[in-house]
């Protein structure tokens, strides 16, 4: 692009003007931030103060523009320029705000202004205005997989958004477990009865739909490419292999009802009178509406007795820790089987706690009113026999006590097939990174088959389950363009996996469209930027391609890196991970940062003015430093704060320069990770505590203080706590004195 | 009476629940209860009942006949009404622990001595006699339930409050007399045999 | 200016807490025109009200932040505060929507520098916090507060305060002459996300939230927690400020109950929980947190964080609706009284707080500006043809927690897409 | 004011010489001075209060209170039904929801009023009410304020609601739990309620003070005390069992306890009555056995015009 016209402006409002010297801020812009343009507004961002800086833009040929303002996170709406590259330097959060309004005060606290300015035109100098990657695919057809209401769903709503589906189903017929039930929980008022289950209308409906393409009895055994351009291999068990173009990915894998053989206390696989709750299920579709028979000897059900939490919430460590979440919906629509067809049938449904959120109450008082009956107990064996004994501790009238029964339900829960754990190798972060590729092999087989470098299926978090920020984002996986849905996701019952499968649907069509437009996906939605690397520059030490979160990065035939542009998330971790630093984006790169550090004036040991270096995520931290001004709590004038797209993406060189520069100590401040991460890139500020947790060497090798350098998980509500940190570090600084690394 | 005892063991088998909600006024609410104790907490005689309705409740559906019919408990309801306000699933408590003391008192197992049933009995007599309360008598007859030593020391007791009561012109000594008695007398006689009857009819009590 | 802010292809977004916010959010990323109103001054909803998150304990106004750079980042999507929905007319791909814009007398000249505030006296009950705290008439609702714009409340308008205000403003950002303005909105689907309201505790006559200072609702309890809320980030009881170690939660308060909320409100157990962590947070093994419940409904795998809690020894359960709470006149605590069923325990406890959980409903019913719309008899919207192009989104309903929340509103998102995409004939 | 008219159930207490003669007395004269006219039901019987199941059962219980129901519109058709005592007003009113709710019932009902001829005669048409519903429905506190002549200057007063006045049907728009209608009565009427008394609503262990004296006393302990603490003066009460159980055990509740209760127990009509004027006599004061010193001196007072 042409040649880089700075434009520095600088505002007067809120105070600034007051407060600092606007004059000398020009001043600095000029000389030392080379900016051609530079102007003072009194209040620069309404109309009039905007208007000034488009004519620059249009006008005077400005494309790089400096607002030396307010923070980055106000007045967007009128900072916002098209096709030009614009940086924000702080200086009413990040230092009036900050800073007493005293005379003692007022030089550091315009160094402090100067300095920003100097780091807006550092950065604004080094930037590019991104244009969207030019390699992206544009095709915008939605796989799914798996035929149960999950995918079922998910294909239907597509296409009536105007997509073509593929949707494949590894037996023989679409429906899954849901196809197999005799009857649903009810999903609307009265909430009373069991309903159809309405699987027959859904097969129709997709088979009729010219733009669902449906494979039967076919796997996944290829899964490569990206967003807008995966291409998969679908093989058949008849050993036929398709190869199809697709633009996004649903995993509708769903569930296996947990094995009952693997609680013989309870009866399973001792009696055939012990049934899970599918196995009850083929009971009612033979029955029909009729009596149920049970399977030992066709005879009648007089008597039966459902076990919640069969093998569930189990504190042995030997079955399930969780709880299904359907069951006793579950037990309560299958207790009414047998009271609908014959309303003299004992039905007891023994549980702990009756789980039956939302409407299921009612379902629950309706059952009662049938006559079903509920006990609170905990049970501790099922005796087989042709009476079958069920032996519980009712915890109210708190006393052993024996029911018997013809046939014994149990509640076994759901299994997600989920696929292979590719972190079976171990949790923490693998540099040499070869384990996690191979730990592929795992207990399961694999769904999807990825190429990908980092494995073949989908991250698992908790118990087998896909991983999700499952509480903001609950969509989000670390695999860009490929969504779960449906209980390989959570447990769920049919009516939250349809849901579930509608909201997939819509962001698998949202990763198609975006990728056809070279953009990023959640958080940086719209982002055009994307990484790029010196190919002479790589050393093939492979951590990019270890660490990125989103495995969006594999090797390529001469094992090189290989970026996929649209399953990158634009963290920069990969960026933060080169030690060579060749990986860069066009507006964010270890040179938009690394001189912003060197720019700031670092005055001599004997100043007395010591220089901290925050280098702060932008998505927690720095908001809660913005917050803080707002709320006018102040910090260390020696601060100078840096905002970072994600700690992940913090190079260590900024690190060694920092220091080398004379910086008296640098503080890291990254989300929280871990199991309960909430860093918005996932694993990225796990990867900067990791290295960081290395950079003591490179301290002692300075032979300065390890106290110098600090990482801390931030999180964005620490609005008194953040502040602190800094304070601290200007303690810990006025303790061990300023760094002698200062020229 | 337990004659009648018999057949409904007879008839109901281990089915306790069926038994309460054929014959137990409201009975048929029994199997609604969710276990969560709100009647329990909040009965004023609370703390002397050995099983509270919510307990109670439970024992019907696990079967435990006769430590339900034979308690004493019922017989604590003050009929406040409490617990029917409060409880989350509108069971009519007070009235289904009437119904249960009514219908041990019918199958003649309830606690002999319970003083609340006896009372009750007398209650009933006193009023379906005239029509009316005679509230000297229904004292007096009350006083002497145990036998004439105790009801001369209970009467003592409640002496000066009678004395009160006479003074202030709340009690009628003429009402031993007589008193407490409605013209229609005979007809009530007549329509409570009748009703009676029905409920037998209704309930199969008639044996 | 109506016409020009939406047309038959765009999608208007009721509601801007978390499922407003993401429902439009996802139909905006997906290339729609979306129009998202808010009734309140700024968006965030509920959720900007709570300290943490269930089961992680992280903090809403972590993924409000990114939500928030994601419409700062998308033209497509345009936002009306201090707007309500009055009428809804039409149908599928022909909406009329009647918008109700109420002044807030700050223009867009507001650079949140906050010098009204501080010339202004008067103060008002402070609504972010339940009423529990005071605020000035010209405000910020919160720090995250988006548009991040201040507010001149209408009770002083025409009056000197209003003047003062204007006059502490050097941007004549402030503009006491505003009027409220009615929009006609043509758009092609809604989605309605109007999200829940706690159920008045004041109407669980037995646990006398009217009568007595130190019953609170669970609500009020997390605004506690918030360094900025009413008790500066303390957990102090109402009555006298003291510090608030003993601390009762009623489950199912207005819950399950047919006196009050037929429903399961599903999010109350976790948020006790969760709560009790708070106690534990502030006051470490000094905490007492006794949890009444009926059932614990920690569905899912939200059952470790119920396992984790119950491992903590600081917190007692007791299967148990209480039955009713008196006051000790003397010392201000309060007494929970009722039995514990699981074997028969009557129990009067003492207790320095009590924090009912109370139940969600539905905070509007749609019904009374789209009376086609179909909802079940708590007034939660339920999916029907009879609905056309309104799809329920978040807590309008159900009774929902965030994350399910969030699925809800991506799928309704999706839904008002489909009618969009017919009407624009697209084909892709 | 309108003259009003109703069909008046006075139940078996208020009789003459009987337990709550005195609250029948005061109901007259406040009667007169708001002229609502009641028609006594000719030969009305008991209601067989809540203690009446354990041996009457299920349907005589009903018979009983029907007979009243079908005498009442068979000889003040059209009248609302007005009982003063609690259990009267419940007993009746519960007969009347139940065979209103079930075909069966009342089917069984009316064979059994056939014996007294009277099945023809139940119809259910009418409403069952308590006087304290008439008062505040009818007339509303602002009519009730009115006729005050004298006002109760300066008593303290504690409002004993009680339970079957208030549960489980209670008067429209009052809470279960912290009914205020007593209290309202009290201010109109000059006094001044005690409102932050907190045993409003306890059980006074009505129906078993004969069966179970011990346990109903200790009820009644907590019912006084609470008066006391709260510094009233006096306690006003809409029912006839609870007056006359807070009222006369008070002594042996001393005995038994060590307390030193002795607080006067009246009728909201009581306070109505004198109130409006009426002397000692035409409230009845005479039947309160712990006397209500501070109303008898206002009664005897001149009225204020």
């Amino acid at each position: 692009m042409a040649d880089i016209k700075i434009g520095a402006y600088v505002c007067k409002g809120c105070g600034l003007g007051e407060r600092l010297n606007t004059a000398q801020l020009m001043t600095v812009a000029q000389r030392e931030g080379k900016a051609q343009v530079v102007r003072e507004h009194e209040f620069l961002c309404n109309s009039a103060g905007v208007a000034m800086i488009r004519q620059d833009i249009e006008n005077e040929g400005v494309n790089h523009v400096v607002i030396a303002a307010c923070s980055r996170r106000a007045k967007t709406d009128a900072f916002g320029f098209e096709n030009v590259a614009v940086s924000r330097a702080n200086l009413r959060e990040g230092v009036i705000w900050v800073q007493p309004d005293t005379e003692e005060a007022k030089e550091i606290t315009q160094e402090m202004a100067a300095d920003y300015v100097r780091m807006g035109c550092a950065e604004v100098a080094k930037m590019q205005t991104p244009v969207a990657n030019p390699t992206h695919g544009n095709n915008k057809r939605i796989l799914i997989v798996g035929g149960g209401i999950s995918g079922m769903t998910s294909a239907i709503e597509a296409s009536k958004a105007g997509y073509d589906v593929l949707l494949v189903e590894k037996s023989g017929v679409l429906g899954g477990w849901v196809g197999k039930l005799y009857r649903r929980i009810p999903s609307h008022e009265p909430f009373a009865d069991p309903m159809e289950t309405g699987v027959p209308g859904l097969i129709k409906q997709i088979e009729s739909d010219k733009r669902i393409k449906v494979y039967l009895n076919s796997t996944i055994s290829r899964t490569s490419g990206a967003p807008g351009q995966f291409s998969v291999d679908i093989s058949m068990e008849s050993g036929g292999t398709t190869t199809e173009n697709i633009g996004a990915v649903i995993m509708a894998s769903g569930f296996e009802p947990y094995d009952l053989k693997k609680l013989p206390e309870l009866g399973g696989g001792k009696s055939p009178d012990v049934v899970d709750q599918a196995g009850l299920e083929q009971l009612a579709r033979a029955a029909n509406g009729a009596a149920i028979k049970r399977p030992s000897d066709g005879k009648e059900v007089k008597s039966v007795v459902f076990v919640q939490c069969a093998g569930q919430r189990d504190e042995s460590g030997k079955h399930l820790a969780y709880c299904s979440g359907h069951c006793c919906n579950t037990s309560i629509k299958q207790a009414m089987y047998f009271k609908d067809s014959n309303p003299n049938v004992d039905a007891v449904v023994v549980y702990t706690d009756l789980r039956t959120p939302g409407n299921g109450e009612d379902f629950y008082r309706s059952a009662q009113r049938k006559g079903v009956i509920f006990t609170k107990g905990k049970v501790s064996e099922v005796v087989p026999g042709a009476a079958l004994q069920v032996k519980f501790k009712d915890l109210i009238l708190n006393d052993d006590a024996v029911a018997n029964a013809d046939l014994v339900v149990l509640a076994t829960g759901m299994v997600a097939n989920s696929g292979v754990d590719i972190d079976a190798a171990g949790g923490a972060p693998n540099v040499e990174g070869q384990a996690q590729a191979e730990a592929g092999v795992g207990k399961q087989v694999s769904v999807l088959n990825l190429t990908y470098r980092q494995g073949k299926d989908l991250p698992l978090l908790k118990n087998g389950f896909n991983d999700s920020h499952f509480i903001c984002f609950p969509y989000e996986t670390r695999r860009t363009g490929i969504y779960s849905c449906g209980p390989v996701r959570r447990p769920m019952d049919a009516q939250q996996a349809i849901e579930d499968a509608t909201g997939a649907a819509l962001k698998a069509i949202q990763a198609a469209e975006n990728a056809a437009l070279g953009r990023a996906a959640h958080p940086r939605s719209g982002d055009l930027s994307y990484p790029t690397f010196r190919r002479e520059g790589c050393t093939q030490c492979k951590r990019c391609t270890v660490e990125c979160p989103f495995g969006a990065i594999d090797e390529d035939e001469e094992r090189y890196p290989q970026f996929n542009e649209s399953r990158c998330r634009r963290c920069g971790t990969c960026m933060g991970a080169c030690p060579v630093r060749v990986i860069s984006f066009e507006n964010y790169s270890v040179d938009t940062v690394g001189y912003q550090v060197k720019a700031v004036d670092v005055p001599d040991q004997f100043s007395e003015k010591p220089r901290i270096l925050v280098l702060a995520c932008e998505n927690d931290a720095y908001p809660a430093l913005d917050m803080a001004a707002m709320n006018r709590i102040q910090y260390s004038a020696f601060a100078r704060v840096v905002p970072v797209r994600c700690l992940g993406s913090v190079n260590t060189i900024w690190i060694n320069d920092a220091l080398t520069a004379g910086y008296d100590g640098v503080v890291l401040m990254g989300c929280q990770k871990g199991e309960n991460y909430q860093c918005h890139f996932v694993r990225g500020s796990e990867m900067a505590h990791y290295r960081m947790s290395k950079i003591d060497d490179t301290l002692k090798g300075m032979s300065l203080e390890v106290e110098r350098v600090r990482t801390c998980e931030v999180a964005i509500t620490d609005i008194q706590r953040a502040p602190k940190i800094i304070n601290e570090m200007a303690e810990t600084i006025q303790k061990i004195g300023l760094s002698p690394m200062k020229f | 009476m337990s004659e009648l005892n018999k057949v409904m063991v007879e008839k109901y088998r281990n089915d306790f629940l069926k038994e309460v909600e054929a014959n137990v006024e409201e009975g048929d609410w029994v199997k609604m209860c969710m276990q969560c104790g709100v009647c329990s907490g909040s009965c004023p005689f609370g703390p002397y009942w050995e099983h509270p309705p919510q307990e109670i409740f439970m024992m019907i559906r696990a079967g435990k006949r006769d430590d339900v019919l034979k308690s004493e408990s019922m017989w604590m309801c003050t009929s406040c009404y409490n617990c029917i306000v409060r409880c989350p699933r509108e069971l009519p408590i007070t009235h289904i622990m009437h119904g249960l003391a009514n219908y041990a008192h019918r199958l003649g197992i309830a606690p002999k001595m319970n003083p609340t049933r006896r009372f009750a009995k007398l209650f009933w007599q006193n009023i379906t006699k005239g029509g009316r309360v005679n509230e000297l008598k229904l004292s007096i007859g009350l006083y002497f339930m145990d036998g004439f030593s105790n009801g001369i020391k209970k009467g003592l007791e409640m002496l000066p409050v009678g004395l009160g009561m006479f003074k202030t012109g709340r009690l009628n000594p003429f009402a031993l007399l007589g008193g407490g008695k409605c013209k229609g007398a005979d007809d009530i006689h007549k329509m409570l045999k009748k009703a009676k009857e029905i409920e037998n009819r209704r309930k199969g009590f008639a044996s | 200016m109506a016409g020009a802010v939406a047309t038959n292809e765009t999608i208007l977004v009721v509601g801007g807490g978390i499922s407003g916010m993401t429902a439009a959010l996802e139909a905006a990323e997906c290339g729609k025109d979306v129009v998202l109103v808010e009734k309140n001054p700024s968006l965030g909803g509920r959720v900007s009200q709570l300290y943490k998150y269930f089961p992680k304990l992280c903090h809403p106004t972590c993924g409000m932040e990114i939500n928030l750079r994601r419409i700062k980042a998308n033209k497509r999507l345009r936002v009306f505060t201090l707007a309500q929905v009055d009428k809804v007319e039409g149908g599928p791909g022909d909406y009329a929507v009647t918008v109700r814009l109420r002044p807030r007398y700050v223009n867009e000249n507001c650079t949140a520098c906050g010098a009204c505030a501080d010339a202004v006296g008067a103060e008002i009950d402070n609504p972010f916090n339940y009423g529990l705290s005071k605020m000035k008439a010209a405000y910020l609702p919160f720090s995250m507060a988006y548009p991040q714009r201040y507010v001149i409340d209408p009770s002083i308008i025409g009056t000197p305060e209003a003047e003062k205000a204007k006059a502490a403003c050097k941007y004549d950002a402030i503009d006491l002459g505003m009027k409220e303005q009615i929009l006609t909105l043509k758009v092609g689907a809604i989605v309605w996300a109007t999200g829940w309201r706690p159920y008045d505790a004041a109407k669980i006559q037995p646990y006398g939230y009217d009568r007595y200072d130190n019953v609170i609702t669970s609500v009020e309890f997390e605004r506690m927690m918030d360094p900025f809320g009413p008790t500066a980030g303390k957990l102090l009881r109402p009555s006298d400020g003291k510090e608030a170690k003993n601390v009762a939660f009623i489950q199912c308060a207005g819950s399950r109950d047919r006196n009050h909320l037929k429903h399961c409100s599903r999010i109350c157990c976790m948020a006790s929980l969760k709560q009790s962590t708070y106690v534990n947070e502030q006051f470490g093994d000094q905490a007492q947190s006794t949890i009444y419940y009926i059932d614990i409904r920690a569905i899912d795998r939200l059952e470790d964080f119920y396992q984790k809690v119950r491992a903590n020894p600081t917190v007692k359960f007791v299967k148990s609706k209480v039955a009713n709470i008196t006051e000790d006149r003397t010392s201000g605590d309060v007494v929970l009284h009722g039995v514990d069923t699981e074997g028969y325990h009557r129990y009067d406890n003492r207790h320095d707080l009590c924090v009912l959980a109370v139940g969600m409903e539905p905070s509007v019913d749609v019904r009374s500006v789209a009376p086609g719309v179909h909802a079940d008899a708590s007034g939660f919207i339920e999916a029907d043809v009879a609905n056309g192009a309104i799809f329920g989104a978040g807590c309008s309903t159900n009774a929902l927690d965030v994350n399910r929340a969030v699925q809800s509103a991506t799928a309704a998102a999706l839904r008002a897409i489909q009618v969009i995409n017919k009407v624009s004939g697209a084909e892709v | 004011m309108a003259k009003k008219e109703y069909s008046f159930y006075p139940g078996c207490s208020s009789e003459r010489k009987a337990s709550a003669s005195n609250y029948m007395v005061s109901v007259e004269s406040m009667c007169k001075t708001l002229d609502i006219k009641l028609n006594e039901i000719p030969d009305w019987n008991c209601c067989g209060a809540s203690i009446g199941y354990a041996e009457g059962g299920e349907l005589p219980r009903h018979a009983m209170n029907a007979r009243n129901i079908a005498l009442s519109e068979k000889h003040n058709p059209g009248q609302d039904i007005v009982a003063t005592c609690a259990a009267c007003w419940l007993g009746a009113k519960e007969t009347h929801e139940r065979l209103s709710a079930s075909e069966q019932l009342l089917a069984d009902t009316r064979e059994a009023l056939r014996e007294a001829g009277l099945d023809t005669n139940y119809k259910g048409e009418v409403e069952i009410r308590h006087m304290v519903e008439v008062l505040i429905e009818d007339f509303g506190y602002e009519q009730l304020a009115k006729p005050v002549v004298k006002p109760l200057e300066g008593i303290k007063i504690a409002g004993y609601v009680g339970c079957q006045t208030n549960r489980p049907f209670g008067v429209a728009g009052e809470s279960f739990e912290n009914p205020k209608y007593l209290d309202k009565l009290t201010e109109i009427m000059g006094a001044e309620p005690v409102e932050k008394y907190d045993q409003k609503v306890t059980c006074c262990g009505g129906a078993l003070a004969f069966s179970e004296p011990e346990k109903s006393q200790a009820q009644i302990k907590k019912i006084i005390e609470s008066a006391y603490d709260f510094g009233a003066e006096m306690i006003v009460t809409p029912c006839p069992v609870c007056q006359m159980n807070v009222e006369v055990y008070q002594d042996q509740i001393n005995k038994k306890y060590g307390t030193k209760f002795h607080i006067p127990v009246a009728y909201y009509s009581q306070l109505m009555a004198v109130a409006y004027g009426g002397n000692a006599k035409e409230a009845g004061l005479g039947g309160n056995i712990i006397r209500a010193t501070r109303l008898e001196e206002i009664a005897a007072k001149p009225a204020k015009r």
